[in-house]
C-alpha cells in the first residue's frame, strides 16, 4: 500500500473532517514516519481545507514533524528534576555513541537525539519518548542498550518490557484514590436525584427546546454580566496568584 | 553674570559612514551659535584622535570591529553623556545587515572565492587591521548609553533641536517630522 | 449612536452596541495605538498596542465590548511606557532597517514609533534569518519586517476567499506560510489586486516595480502623524490602499 | 468544589453557565493535557481510576445536557490511550455510555479520547479547544467563554482530570460528605504530584489544608532549600514560609510539588523554567512571544557571567509588561519564577553578577574567534583580555 492510500485509509476513518486533523496528523505519521509536503498535500485535499492551514497546524505542535526525524526519534524529559538526575550527561552519551548532534538526525537517517518539555515522569525519571512512548528509569546501561537496540533497527515492540513499565508510586492515597465505587454508582445516584418532579425530562431533550429560542448557535451570544455570574470574570487568566 | 562654562563635546565615528557627521555639518551657520555653548574635544571636526574628560559624547556608526570597542569604551569612561546619533549606532545599520551570515562564509566568499583577484590573494591579517567581530553590535549592546537620535541621517534640524535641548538640561524631544528611522 | 457614554482618559465617548471600547473611541476621534487592528476585520488582538486600562485592570480595546459607565486609561505614561516597550518587542524581533524600505512613511509599525517617540530598540536585537520571496511576477514578500498581525490572513481568507496565506511555527519561531507545496508565493493564485495585498501595515507585501515611487515628504505619514490619521481608521472608513 | 486544573473555578457555575446557555447541543471536555512540569497526578488517575473520570464526565453530561465528550490527552501518554479505550469499550457494554445510559432514553452520551502532540498551551482551555478543533492551539479572546462558545461554538465544559474524578464521588456521596474533608473554602482533597529532592517521590493525596512542612516529612525530604509549588507558573517557597497550607487561601496548586535540597542551584532551576516558557509560548501576542525568548537571553547573559544589576531591573521591567499585556496565562505567569526567586534566593543570582555597572551581553574575545581563525592572527590587538577590558 502506497503512501497516498494509507492516507486516504486515515482520512475514510476519521470521515475526511477536517476538526479530527489532529487525529489524522497523528495517525498518518505514526504510519509513514513524518508528514512530507505531499503528504500534507493529500490531507488537505481529503478534508477540504486550505493547505497552508493544514501546515500551519503541523508546524505549531512539537510531536508533528515536517521533517525526517529518522526511524527512531529519541526525546529525553527536560525538566529540572530530569536535569537533578543526570538526563544531559546520558544524552551527549548517546549522541556521542550514535556520533550525532541533538536536533539533529544521523547521516543514514536512522535516528535523532533532541530534548523535550517534561514528560511527566518525574518520580521515575530520567525519561525518555522513543517514538512517543514513554520509558523511564534511564542509566549509563540503559543508554548503551538502547543504541545497540537502534543500531540493529530492533523494533521497539521486540525492545525489553521492563523499559516501558510506569509506575504508579501511590504513596498517600485519600477519597479519589482509594473509593472503590462499582462503575456506574455515581450515576444511578446522579439519575435518582434526577427523578425528583420538579427537575424536567432529560436534559437532552430539554437542551432542543432550550435550543429552538436562540436561533442559530453560530451567532456568539454577547455575554451580558448578568448571564454568566461574576466568578466567570474571574476566570479571566489572571495569574493563579492574583 | 558669570557666563556658564563651554561644554566640552566629543565626535567619532566607529562603523559608520561619516554621514551624520556631514549632517552635523548641515546645521550651516547655526554652528556658530553651537560654538558659543561648547567647544569640540576629540573629533573628526578637530582630528584629536584621544578624547579627554567630555561632557557629551557623540557617537555615530556601529560596533564593527575591536577598534571601534575599545573607542566605544574610552567615549564611554570620558563621557558624562553618551548619545548614539544615527541608525548604525542605534540599531546596527547597514553594516548590520551582515549579522544573520556567518562572519567566515563572508571572508571566505570576499577573498576566496571572489573573482577577479589577484590570485594567491590571502584574507588580510596584518596586525594594524581591527579584527571584525561575528556580528555588528549597535552601541547600546556594549556600553550604557544616555540618548538616542534615529535617523540615515537624522536631519541637521532634528541634531540641532536634539543638541540645544540637550545643552540647555532637557531631555531632547523631537516631535513629529523631526523623528525619523530613514 | 445611542445616548450611552464611557469615559477615556476623561473625555465621554458615545458608543454602538456590539462596538468595542477602540472602535467606539475612534469613532469619537479619539486615536488609540494599533498595529493588527483594520476597520474592515473583526478585531484580532496579539499585537497588544492597544491594551488600556479598564476599571484599573489592563484589557486590550479592539476586543473588549464597549459599556456604559467603564472608566478607561489610554494615554497615562505608565501605559504609554508599556506601548514603548511593546513596540521596541516588536522592532528586535525582525530585521526593520528603515532606510532601505519601500514601506517608510507609510509604514504603521515606523509611525506608531514616532507616535509613541520611541527613540531605540533598547533591547539586545534578534537578527533573525528570515527568507525573502521574489517568485511572484508582480509581488515581493520580504519577511524580514513581518510583525505576524495576520491581516493579510484575514484578507485572504475572508476577502479574496483565497487562503494564501497561514501561520507556521511556534513562539519566537512563528512564520508566515503560502498556500503551496513548494512554498512559493508564485504557485499560489494570489494577485496584486488581492485584498491581502493592500492590507499589510509594513514592508512585507509589496509590489514589485514600484519601490520609492512617492517621495520623501509627500509619504503618507509625512505631512501628518499616525494619530492625525484617525479617520482612517474610523470602523466605518473605506481604507485607501497601503500602496507605497 | 473549585477546579483541580489550577485556574480553580467553581465547578458547579460552570456546569450551570454552560446548560442555561442557549445552544443546538453541548460538549463536555476532559483536560488531560497536564503539561504543567512536575505533574503527574492526572496519569495516575487515568491509570488507576479511569472509571471515575469517565463517571464524573457523564454525570457533567447529564447535568449540562451535553451528548458528546472528549479526553484531550496529551501526547506524551500515548501509552494510555488503547487501555482508556478500553475501558470506554467496557462501559458501553455496562448501559453507561452510548445511547440510552441506564436505561434512561434520551440520556445518550459518547466519549472519544483525543491526543495531543506536545503543546504546553493547550492546556489553556480555549487553546485546548482551538486544538480539538484541528487548529494551532492558539487561546481565544475571551469573553466569550467556552461556557457560552466554546468547542464548534457550541456551550462547552473543560473540566481537569481530577475535577470530573472529585465531581462523580460528590454525585455519589452528596456535597456534604464532600465537604467534610478540607478547609472552609477549599473543600475536599488535592493530589500532589511530588518530585524532586525525597526519597519517596510520588502521589500523595491530602484533604486541602496540609502544610508543606507535614507533606515535606511525609516524603523524606532532607535539607530542602526550596518547593515549587504548582510548577513554573507556580510558586517557588523556601523553609521560611513551610508552615503555609496547600489550599484556595494559601497556596492554590495544580499538584506540582518540586523539591530542591540544598545541593540545588536555584538559578539553574529558574533558567530551566524560563526556557521552557520560551519553547511554549504560543507566539500568538507580542508581549509573550517576543519577551519570553528576551527572558531567555537575560538569563543566559548572567549564566554566562555578563549580569550586572542593569539587567535585573530590565527583567523586572518586562515582566510588568508581560504580567499587564499578555494574552494568556502563561505570559502572565512567565516571569514569576524569575521574580519570585530574585525576591527569596536573591544570593544565586548576586553570586553570578560581574559588575554593577553595566556588561555587554557577549563575550567580546569570543566575538573575535572567526576572525582570528581565518586570518590565523594571535597577536595582543587580536584579543579583548578581561582585565583590560573596563579600562
Amino acid at each position: 500500500m502506497n503512501n497516498s492510500d494509507a492516507i486516504n485509509d486515515v482520512l475514510s476513518r476519521h470521515g475526511n473532517n477536517g476538526t479530527r486533523l489532529m487525529q489524522i496528523l497523528r495517525e498518518t505519521q505514526e504510519g509513514l514516519g513524518w508528514l512530507s509536503p505531499e503528504t500534507l498535500s493529500i490531507i488537505a485535499a481529503g478534508i477540504g481545507w486550505p493547505r497552508a492551514k493544514v501546515e500551519g497546524t503541523a508546524g505549531f505542535y512539537t510531536f508533528f514533524h515536517t521533517k525526517p526525524m529518522g526511524k527512531y526519534r529519541v526525546l529525553w524529559s527536560d525538566n529540572i528534576t530530569d536535569r537533578m538526575l543526570g538526563n544531559i550527561e546520558l544524552m551527549q552519551a548517546m549522541c556521542k555513541a550514535l556520533w550525532l548532534e541533538p536536533g539533529r538526525i544521523s547521516e543514514d537517517g536512522l535516528v535523532s537525539v533532541h530534548t523535550t518539555s517534561c514528560t511527566g515522569m518525574c518520580d521515575q525519571g530520567p525519561a525518555v519518548l522513543v517514538n512517543y512512548r514513554a520509558i523511564t528509569r534511564m542509566t549509563m546501561e540503559r543508554v548503551a542498550e538502547m543504541v545497540d537496540l537502534i543500531r540493529s533497527k530492533t523494533p521497539l515492540d521486540d525492545w525489553p518490557a521492563e523499559w516501558f513499565v510506569v509506575e504508579n508510586n501511590i504513596r498517600r492515597a485519600d477519597m479519589l484514590l482509594s473509593y472503590h465505587l462499582s462503575p456506574g454508582d455515581a450515576l444511578r445516584a446522579s439519575l435518582a436525584r434526577g427523578a425528583e418532579p420538579d427537575i424536567e425530562t432529560a436534559s437532552n431533550e430539554r437542551s432542543w427546546r432550550e435550543a429552538l429560542h436562540a436561533g442559530d448557535a453560530g451567532r456568539a451570544p454577547r455575554l451580558t454580566k448578568s448571564s454568566v455570574p461574576a466568578c466567570a470574570a474571574a476566570a479571566v487568566p489572571a495569574s493563579p496568584l492574583a | 553674570m558669570n557666563t556658564p562654562r563651554k561644554l566640552k563635546v566629543a565626535t567619532t565615528s566607529l562603523a559608520g559612514c561619516f554621514g551624520c557627521h556631514m549632517s552635523l555639518l548641515d546645521i550651516d551657520e547655526r554652528i556658530l551659535d553651537l560654538l558659543q555653548l561648547v567647544e569640540f574635544d576629540r573629533s573628526p571636526i578637530t582630528d584629536i584622535k584621544h578624547c579627554s574628560a567630555c561632557d557629551i559624547g557623540i557617537i555615530e556608526g556601529g560596533v564593527c570591529n575591536a577598534e571601534n570597542v575599545h573607542v566605544l569604551r574610552e567615549f564611554r569612561a570620558n563621557c558624562k553623556i553618551l548619545v548614539a546619533m544615527g541608525a548604525c549606532a542605534v540599531n546596527g545599520g547597514l553594516p548590520a545587515q551582515r549579522n544573520h551570515l556567518q562572519l567566515h562564509e563572508i571572508l571566505t566568499a570576499v577573498y576566496a572565492t571572489e573573482g577577479g583577484l589577484a590570485s594567491g590573494v590571502q584574507i588580510p591579517n596584518d596586525p594594524e587591521l581591527p579584527l571584525p567581530l561575528n556580528q555588528v553590535h549597535p552601541i547600546h549592546e556594549v556600553v550604557k548609553v544616555d540618548y538616542f537620535l534615529p535617523g540615515c541621517p537624522p536631519s541637521a534640524d532634528a541634531i540641532w533641536k536634539f543638541l540645544t535641548d540637550l545643552i540647555a538640561g532637557r531631555t531632547p524631544h523631537l516631535g513629529h517630522g523631526l523623528i525619523h528611522y530613514d | 449612536m445611542s445616548d450611552q457614554t464611557f469615559t477615556l482618559d476623561d473625555q465621554e465617548i458615545p458608543f454602538a452596541p456590539g462596538q468595542s471600547v477602540m472602535q467606539a473611541a475612534l469613532d469619537a476621534g479619539v486615536f488609540v495605538p494599533h498595529l493588527c487592528y483594520h476597520p474592515e476585520f473583526r478585531p484580532h488582538g496579539s499585537c497588544k498596542l492597544c491594551t488600556v486600562k479598564i476599571n484599573g485592570r489592563p484589557a486590550t480595546s479592539c476586543t473588549t465590548p464597549a459599556a456604559a459607565g467603564l472608566n478607561v486609561e489610554s494615554n497615562t505614561p505608565e501605559i504609554l511606557d508599556k506601548r514603548r516597550t511593546l513596540l521596541q518587542m516588536l522592532l528586535v524581533e525582525g530585521n526593520h532597517f528603515c532606510p532601505s524600505c519601500e514601506k517608510s512613511g507609510h509604514c504603521k509599525l515606523q509611525a506608531l514609533g514616532y507616535e509613541l517617540g520611541v527613540m531605540t530598540p533598547h533591547f539586545n536585537l534578534i537578527y533573525p534569518d528570515r527568507p525573502v520571496d521574489a517568485s511572484h511576477p508582480d509581488v515581493l514578500l520580504d519577511f524580514n519586517r513581518c510583525i505576524l498581525c495576520e491581516l493579510c490572513i484575514r484578507a485572504s481568507a475572508e476577502v479574496d476567499k483565497k487562503n494564501v496565506f497561514s501561520l507556521s511555527g511556534r513562539g519566537i519561531t512563528k512564520h508566515l506560510i503560502v498556500n503551496a507545496e513548494s512554498g512559493r508565493l508564485a504557485d499560489t493564485d494570489f494577485a496584486l489586486t488581492d485584498k491581502a495585498a493592500q492590507v499589510c501595515p509594513v514592508g512585507v507585501i509589496l509590489p514589485k516595480k514600484q519601490g520609492f515611487s512617492i517621495p520623501i515628504g509627500r509619504r503618507r505619514y509625512d505631512a501628518a502623524s499616525m494619530s492625525a490619521h484617525v479617520d482612517e481608521f474610523k470602523p466605518t472608513a473605506k481604507v485607501q490602499e497601503e500602496r507605497p | 468544589m473549585r477546579g483541580r486544573g489550577g485556574a480553580g473555578f467553581t465547578t458547579g457555575l460552570k456546569w450551570e453557565a454552560c446548560r442555561n446557555a442557549p445552544g443546538k447541543t453541548r460538549y463536555v471536555i476532559c483536560n488531560a493535557d497536564e503539561g504543567e512540569p512536575g505533574t503527574f497526578k492526572d496519569r495516575v488517575l487515568l491509570t488507576r481510576q479511569p472509571d471515575l473520570v469517565f463517571e464524573g464526565m457523564t454525570v457533567a453530561a447529564y447535568v449540562t445536557g451535553a451528548s458528546k465528550g472528549y479526553v484531550y490527552l496529551r501526547g506524551e501518554y500515548r501509552y494510555l490511550l488503547e487501555p482508556l479505550n478500553a475501558v470506554l469499550a467496557r462501559r458501553r457494554q455496562d448501559n453507561l455510555l452510548g445511547k440510552g445510559i441506564l436505561g434512561r432514553s434520551g440520556f445518550d452520551f459518547e466519549i472519544e479520547v483525543h491526543m495531543g502532540a506536545g503543546a504546553y498551551i493547550c492546556g489553556e482551555e480555549s487553546a485546548l479547544i482551538e486544538s480539538l478543533e484541528g487548529k494551532r492551539g492558539v487561546p481565544r479572546n475571551r469573553p466569550p467563554f467556552p461556557v457560552t462558545n466554546g468547542f464548534l461554538n457550541q456551550p462547552t465544559v473543560v473540566n481537569n482530570v481530577e475535577t470530573l474524578a472529585a465531581a462523580a464521588l460528590i454525585a455519589a456521596k452528596g456535597g456534604d460528605w464532600f465537604k467534610s474533608f478540607g478547609t472552609a473554602k477549599s473543600s475536599g482533597t488535592k493530589i500532589l504530584s511530588i518530585s524532586g529532592d525525597c526519597e519517596r517521590p510520588g502521589i500523595y493525596e491530602y484533604p486541602f489544608g496540609v502544610t508543606v512542612r507535614q507533606v515535606l516529612e511525609e516524603c523524606g525530604a532532607k535539607a530542602t532549600q526550596a518547593v515549587q509549588i504548582s510548577g513554573p507558573s507556580g510558586i517557588c517557597i523556601g523553609p521560611d514560609e513551610f508552615d503555609r497550607r496547600i489550599a484556595f487561601e494559601d497556596i492554590p496548586t495544580a499538584g506540582s510539588f518540586m523539591i530542591f535540597d540544598i545541593r540545588r542551584d536555584i538559578f539553574e532551576v529558574v533558567r530551566n523554567f524560563i526556557n521552557f516558557f520560551a519553547h511554549e509560548s504560543c507566539g500568538f501576542c507580542t508581549p509573550c512571544r517576543v519577551g519570553t525568548t528576551l527572558l531567555k537571553n537575560m538569563m543566559e547573559k548572567i549564566a554566562a557571567g555578563h549580569g550586572t544589576r542593569y539587567d535585573l531591573d530590565e527583567i523586572y521591567k518586562l515582566n510588568r509588561v508581560m504580567q499587564s499585556a499578555a494574552h494568556c496565562g502563561l505570559g502572565h505567569t512567565a516571569g514569576n519564577p524569575l521574580v519570585h526567586t530574585l525576591e527569596k534566593f536573591r544570593p544565586a543570582y548576586e553570586r553570578r553578577l560581574k559588575s554593577l555597572e553595566f556588561e555587554p551581553a557577549f563575550d567580546l574575545d569570543a566575538a573575535l574567534s572567526q576572525a582570528r581563525q581565518m586570518t590565523r592572527r594571535d597577536d595582543s590587538a587580536a584579543h579583548f583580555d578581561s582585565a583590560q577590558e573596563n579600562a
